[in-house]
């Protein structure tokens, strides 16, 4: 009964077509939204900012990325470790040589660099297609790692290899307390959020969308599929190299190569799988599973007062890790998402029966 | 919706020349110096029986099959090598044997899909989505709204095409290539697998389009019955090689035909 | 169905935020202890976590904490990789009445990832034997402590032994020497080092890194059977070291010319390669493997309690007692401290980085404490956070580690203007003004 | 210089051996049902630590019979548990199910025989053995273990070969690759073939193990040699035995080669800090092949109809 949509008529195409028709979901999230900005800061404390909120909130990005062009264009890749490397160090090395370039530059020249070397290493997808391609994009996995731990440039000749980012302002406003880093990376999720929402509706989405589905049909009603696959490479990667900028500067500090190894990426393909393929609300509630998950299984013990060495606890995470990816996949191999809108229309029966 | 593209052709001129063409996938010859042409607004048909050679006639014309030998004019220009995106683009359209929609999209966002090459708007507008790019979305919107109408499926509009039944996929797939505009439709057996009534909607549906927007129309249909009421002139393949070419008349009475069809030794 | 899963999903989501942390009293010294029991470095990283973990069971149970403060610690899996080791400082530090004492990263990666972040919480960094070289100068790196030497004081150590076994750092000109590292901070720590002092003495170097985690090293050791250097150092970790050796095995590089950093030194590395690690070297953070009198102790009040988190027999491995020495330290730090700022009271991690700059371990505290003739004394000051610069070489006869060498102590001619340039880079880069803290 | 040369080629070739033999265990189940099976590495990894840590109570000969038995269970669970719920899903989902099984499988492993460095002896000696002592200063040396882990390698890929074009379940295990459900409508019993890939490809899991193990020592770190393999599978095409081999010898001399010869020169032009261009050189080479055959040397053609 909460859910029910009986009597919200649309007058006008733009009405019809818009993010959210239905009012409950416009609602909830508006509310959402607000409650993100305005009420979390008041109680959140700064374990919840540095450890939860930030971490999520970055990698959803990334997923949101690997989710277009992955989820929407069907191209699989497993080179977002080295994506999110290349937006880090780009926004490092700017800032390190243009120290008074404004932050949002910074991310933006990230995104942008990032976006040249996906194309680069999306042009193999025109040939190659499936695991093939998945296994095509390790290439430029282990070389942007390799590359970044060999160039003694991009990492400013530091002898031990790790770079440090020092105070970050913004308009003159520094960024210092886990609440000012939280809101700012929020800011920005929200932002481009909303681009690849309208990005995906609008006539690239179903470029990409065709070009999964059926790439003949697609070339035969005219979409290029140099143009669809390298569009959606581009976009994806700019996505992932604002994320990388992000997570180098505002979660960790200082980093290494290291910090963006395989393990990132099969890291966020688990997020766009689990979450659910082709769904902007899946990457963030995969990226949400995927971060809460460790930290939830390592207090267990604490919590049930069961004493447990380290060792088993990290080995546990490891077993539940894999038997949650499979049950996910075999209860609902639409992931999350789709078990949202079962929610959603459970709601709408919801005290009756049928 | 307004008349196809201004061409330069006037009606009843050849607005599609096919000549000696021979495709052959290694030692199968799929087509052997098959020529033939298209006027402007008619009807053509093209029949045979299974394994003539029409589907492959269509996929030399819309540029998925490259021919060995042979070339064809379209709008006057003779073109070589064509990917079928370049046909699209010229203004040819077409459906499938099987039908080719995009599984993961509505009906809608299928038929939108081919406005794509309609649409102008850069990336950074579509990001934005507010001024030109939200106009161009609603006109765009609204030319497939027609065709909705049009094709009487408003009721399908946001349902999964995975979903729908065989006829109506038959018609979204029909309202994406009229969303192209197209001087020249191919319509690969769109009654394949359909009851009689289905079959005189889309009859309908076809005598429509070639009236109302004055598309050609290239046609493969197994059905006699429906290509001897639609079609102005009919090409007869069988084995790869044209045994015949008139109107559907004289066709059915031409004895090549029939032995094609009901099989004498050769 | 699937309505239940969601609802167990979303409990789990809230269940963490809502997790209240387990309540300690009042009266307790929290540590907490960032380990690897698990992954490619659980080799090297099991033996000194249990080192560390028995260490502060004695302390509780022989003299019920220090002056009547009993230890309190966690162990946080971080699995040797820098962000989830963050991620465990940010957990532990604010636990227990008066927050961390002190942080053991046990990674030089994790050492550079905190070194800014623990002087804003204010929680002092022990890092025996590893972390940045440059930080022994306590007056810019104020709560960084690379207690009993950094990666620039044990290269110095192996070379000048070289140079002994060569006839004096002349003969050196000419010869090439290789090193086989870790491709981390870790790993490329030695190498400013290597290339001062082969400008100075006109030896070739030869830099060779292992990409993580170190299993394959077969291009690396072709190479070097290729390019024949004199000698190879080795600075690896984890399941590195072992393969390193096997690798040597493999092409017949003789293991007497091999000389392992302290870290590439322990029975995990050698056992592997059985009878093949005979004669390879490694350089010892003063102490070497064998059981002394602390472990008496050890014996009466925690193993025969069975509380002791190793084999009794594993407790003289060096790893192990490494572990032992790094918790001792720790340990008298806070002593110090209390000495100053109020005995039997927890101390804030402020006092402990006090007490850590004023730690003055005597020869017969080494004696009292049941280290004697495994360490020197140690003195630390604000200027020197290193507080010891000696160790030996020993070597591996195939069944255990026999010292090869007498008292080394690294040459401060060579390292001090190092250690004083890159601190003062340092400084300016995060605007850091010198100078003593209170 | 020719004398390192035909070193490090020979050392290639038999590591690019090594690496055949992981990569047998992906091309088995991606020929048989269509898995690309990520849990490869993860199974090698169970298989040494079993046969390790069995082999320190009992003689070398039982705990690779016990170890063999193990799999065998191993691979039933994994049908049971994982495969049969997920029949007929696309090519995606059934990856990221394995992904999820060498997540659980490395966790386990560890839970029951530990994660310390263990050790298997095949009694094979350790040290080289050198040719040419006089033609080349220094000789060629040759691994002795890494030609009998080729020995080893040659009679699987044999075994292989054959059980799959002769035998009657050869074929219906090809039959499977291809359709399920056209499989299933022929009577081929889909879960029973499942199992016998599965435990299949657990025994080779054993072979190379054993082999890795004697090389590196039993540790988690082995799992890791599945990225290794996988140049050798794009390139030998998912679908071929023969494939995986010859792509292994090819990865295998090039990377090593390229390591030698190419990394010194990229340090002196670009002065990088250190070479270790290894891992990204073998992927590139695999990339250079795949452009020119989009489905690897031997896999078969994919052909599109609409």
């Amino acid at each position: 009964m909460l859910y029910r949509e009986a009597g919200q008529f649309k007058t006008s195409y733009q009405a019809d077509q818009a993010i959210f028709p239905i009012a409950q979901d416009r609602w909830f999230v508006w509310g959402l939204v607000a409650f993100g900005f305005l009420v979390l800061p008041l109680f959140a404390d700064q374990y919840l900012y540095t450890e939860v909120l930030i971490p999520v909130l970055i990698l959803s990005l990334a997923a949101i990325g690997l989710n277009i062009l992955t989820g929407y264009c069907g191209q699989l890749s497993l080179g977002t470790g080295g994506f999110m490397a290349v937006g880090a160090y780009a926004a490092y090395n700017l800032a390190l040589r243009l120290p008074e370039t404004n932050l949002i530059v910074v991310f933006l020249f990230a995104g942008l660099m990032a976006m040249a070397v996906g194309v680069l290493f999306g042009i193999p997808s025109l040939r190659i297609k499936g695991f093939y391609l998945a296994v095509a994009t390790l290439a430029s996995q282990f070389f942007l790692e390799w590359a970044f731990a060999r160039v003694k440039w991009f990492t400013n000749y530091a002898p031990s290899g790790s770079v440090a980012v020092g105070k970050l302002e913004l308009f003159g406003m520094p960024i210092q307390t886990p609440m000012e880093k939280y809101l700012f990376v929020l800011a920005i999720v929200v932002v481009m959020t909303l681009a690849a929402k309208n990005l995906i509706r609008g006539r690239l989405g179903r470029m990409w969308m065709a070009t999964r589905d059926m790439d003949i049909a697609a070339e035969i009603i005219g979409i290029r599929p140099l143009y669809a696959k390298l569009s959606a490479f581009a976009v994806s990667s700019f996505f992932i190299g604002v994320s990388g900028a992000l997570w180098a500067f505002l979660r960790l500090g200082s980093w290494e190569p290291l910090a963006f190894d395989i393990n990132r990426s099969f890291q966020i393909l688990f997020m766009v799988i689990i979450g659910g393929l082709g769904s902007l609300l899946g990457s963030f509630l995969g990226a949400a599973f995927i971060v809460l998950m460790p930290i939830f299984l390592n207090q267990l013990p604490g919590i049930l007062g069961i004493p447990m060495s380290t060792a088993l606890i990290s080995h546990l995470e490891f077993m539940v890790f894999g038997a949650m990816i499979v049950f996910f996949l075999i209860v609902e191999p639409h992931g999350l998402a789709r078990l949202w809108a079962i929610a959603k229309e459970k709601l709408r029966l919801w005290p009756f029966p049928y | 919706m307004r008349a196809p593209a201004a061409s330069d052709i006037a009606a009843g001129e050849v607005l599609l020349s096919v000549e000696d063409v021979t495709l052959s996938f290694g030692g199968v010859v799929a087509l052997r110096d098959v020529s033939f042409d298209i006027k402007k607004g008619e009807i053509r048909a093209i029949i045979g029986p299974n394994g003539a050679g029409k589907t492959s006639m269509l996929n030399v014309i819309n540029g998925f099959y490259q021919p060995q030998k042979g070339s064809i004019s379209f709008k006057g220009e003779t073109r070589t090598k064509m990917r079928p995106y370049d046909a699209a683009d010229g203004g040819i359209a077409r459906t499938f044997q099987n039908v080719a929609l995009f599984k993961g999209m509505s009906a809608l966002d299928n038929i939108l899909a081919g406005r794509t090459l309609k649409m102008k708007r850069g990336w950074f507008w579509q990001m934005l989505r507010i001024g030109p790019a939200l106009t161009e979305e609603i006109e765009h919107r609204k030319r497939v709204e027609e065709i909705i109408d049009f094709l009487e499926i408003q009721a399908i509009r946001k349902v999964p095409v995975a979903r729908l039944p065989y006829g109506l996929q038959k018609r979204v797939e029909l309202g994406r290539a009229l969303a192209m505009e197209p001087d020249l439709l191919l319509l690969d057996e769109p009654m394949a697998g359909m009851n009689l009534e289905e079959k005189e909607d889309m009859s309908r549906f076809i005598i429509d389009v070639n009236d109302h927007y004055g598309t050609t129309i290239a046609l493969i249909e197994h059905d006699m019955g429906v290509v001897m009421d639609l079609s102005d002139r009919v090409v007869v393949l069988d084995h790869g090689v044209k045994i015949a070419d008139a109107t559907p008349d004289e066709v059915k009475k031409d004895q090549a035909v029939i032995d094609a069809y009901l099989g004498v030794a050769h | 169905m699937t309505l239940k899963i969601l609802g167990a999903a979303v409990a789990a989501a809230v269940g963490v935020t809502a997790l209240a942390a387990p309540a300690l009293a009042q009266n307790e010294q929290f540590i907490p202890a960032l380990v690897y029991r698990t992954g490619a470095y659980a080799p090297n990283g099991v033996p000194f976590a249990n080192g560390i973990a028995d260490y502060y069971k004695l302390v509780n149970a022989r003299d019920n904490g220090i002056n009547g403060v009993r230890i309190t610690t966690e162990e946080c899996e971080f699995g040797y990789a820098t962000d989830r080791g963050v991620e465990c400082y940010e957990r532990l530090k604010k636990k227990g009445p008066t927050g961390a004492a002190y942080v053991i990263p046990l990674s030089t990666g994790v050492t550079f990832a905190l070194t800014e972040k623990t002087a804003t919480d204010k929680i002092p960094l022990i890092t025996m034997g590893y972390g940045r070289s440059e930080s022994r100068d306590g007056t810019v790196f104020h709560w960084n402590f690379p207690l009993l030497g950094t990666y620039w004081t044990a290269s110095d150590i192996i070379l000048q032994h070289i140079a002994r076994k060569e006839g004096g750092f002349d003969k050196l000109k000419g010869k090439k020497i290789a090193l086989v590292y870790h491709d981390s901070p870790y790993g490329k720590e030695p190498i400013a080092l290597l290339t001062e002092r082969a400008k100075r003495h006109g030896f070739e170097t030869m830099f060779l890194p292992v990409t993580h985690p170190g299993v394959e090293q077969k291009a690396t050791w072709l190479q070097i059977r290729q390019q024949r250097p004199n000698y190879v150092l080795l600075w690896g970790w984890g399941v590195m070291n072992s393969t390193s050796i096997k690798e040597a095995v493999a092409v017949g590089y003789p293991r007497s010319q091999m000389y392992g950093v302290w870290w590439s030194g322990a029975e995990p590395d050698v056992r592997p390669a059985e009878g093949g690690a005979t004669g390879y070297n490694a350089v010892t953070l003063q102490h070497t493997a064998g059981q002394f009198k602390v472990h008496e102790d050890l014996k009466r009040h925690v193993y025969d309690k069975n509380q002791g988190s190793a084999k009794w027999d594993e407790t003289g491995e060096i790893l192990y007692v490494r572990g032992l020495i790094n918790a001792m330290l720790g340990v008298e730090a806070i002593r110090t401290a209390q000495e100053k700022f109020g005995k039997g009271k927890p101390m804030t991690g402020e006092q402990v980085r006090w007490g850590l700059e004023n730690l003055n371990i005597t020869a017969d505290r080494i004696k009292q404490l049941g280290f004697d003739g495994v360490l020197q004394p140690i003195r630390v000051t604000c200027q020197d956070h290193e507080g010891a610069r000696t160790g030996r070489i020993q070597t591996w006869d195939g069944k255990n580690w026999k010292i090869s060498s007498d008292w080394y102590t690294s040459d401060d001619k060579v390292i001090a203007p190092m250690v004083k340039d890159a601190a003062s880079k340092y400084a300016s880069e995060k605007k850091i003004t010198a100078g003593c803290l209170n | 210089m020719l004398g390192p040369i035909i070193e490090t080629l020979i050392g290639g070739l038999l590591t690019g051996v090594l690496y055949a033999l992981v990569a047998l265990g992906f091309v088995l189940i991606f020929k048989a049902s269509g898995v690309f099976n990520f849990a490869q590495g993860a199974m090698v990894l169970f298989a040494a630590l079993s046969v390790a840590r069995l082999s320190e109570v009992m003689p070398l000969v039982f705990a690779v019979a016990i170890a063999v038995v193990i799999m065998v269970v191993l691979a039933y669970v994994i049908e049971r548990l994982v495969l049969r719920p997920l029949v007929n899903q696309e090519g995606i989902i059934l990856f990221m199910a394995t992904l999820g099984v060498a997540y659980f499988i490395d966790g386990f492993g560890q839970t029951v025989w530990g994660s310390d460095i263990y050790k298997i002896n095949l009694g094979i000696p350790k040290d080289p053995m050198f040719f040419f002592e006089g033609v080349f200063p220094g000789g060629i040396l040759i691994d002795r273990e890494e030609v009998a882990a080729a020995a080893v390698c040659a009679i699987l890929v044999a075994g292989l070969a054959i059980f799959f074009q002769v035998t009657r379940t050869g074929r219906a295990l090809r039959a499977v690759a291809d359709d399920h459900q056209a499989a299933q409508s022929v009577g081929i019993p889909l879960n029973y073939i499942w199992l016998i890939v599965w435990a299949v490809a657990g025994i080779v899991a054993i072979a190379a193990g054993m082999v890795w193990g004697s090389k590196l020592g039993v540790q988690f770190s082995i799992s890791l040699v599945a990225l290794k393999a996988l140049p050798v599978l794009i390139l030998g095409g998912f679908t071929s035995i023969p494939g995986a081999i010859v792509g292994g010898l090819i990865i295998g001399a090039g990377e090593k080669l390229a390591e030698v010869l190419l990394g010194p020169i990229l340090i002196k032009t670009f002065d990088l800090a250190g070479g270790g261009i290894e891992n990204w050189f073998a992927y590139m080479l695999a990339l250079v092949f795949l452009l020119f055959r989009p489905q690897g040397l031997f896999g078969e053609r994919i052909i599109e109809r609409i």
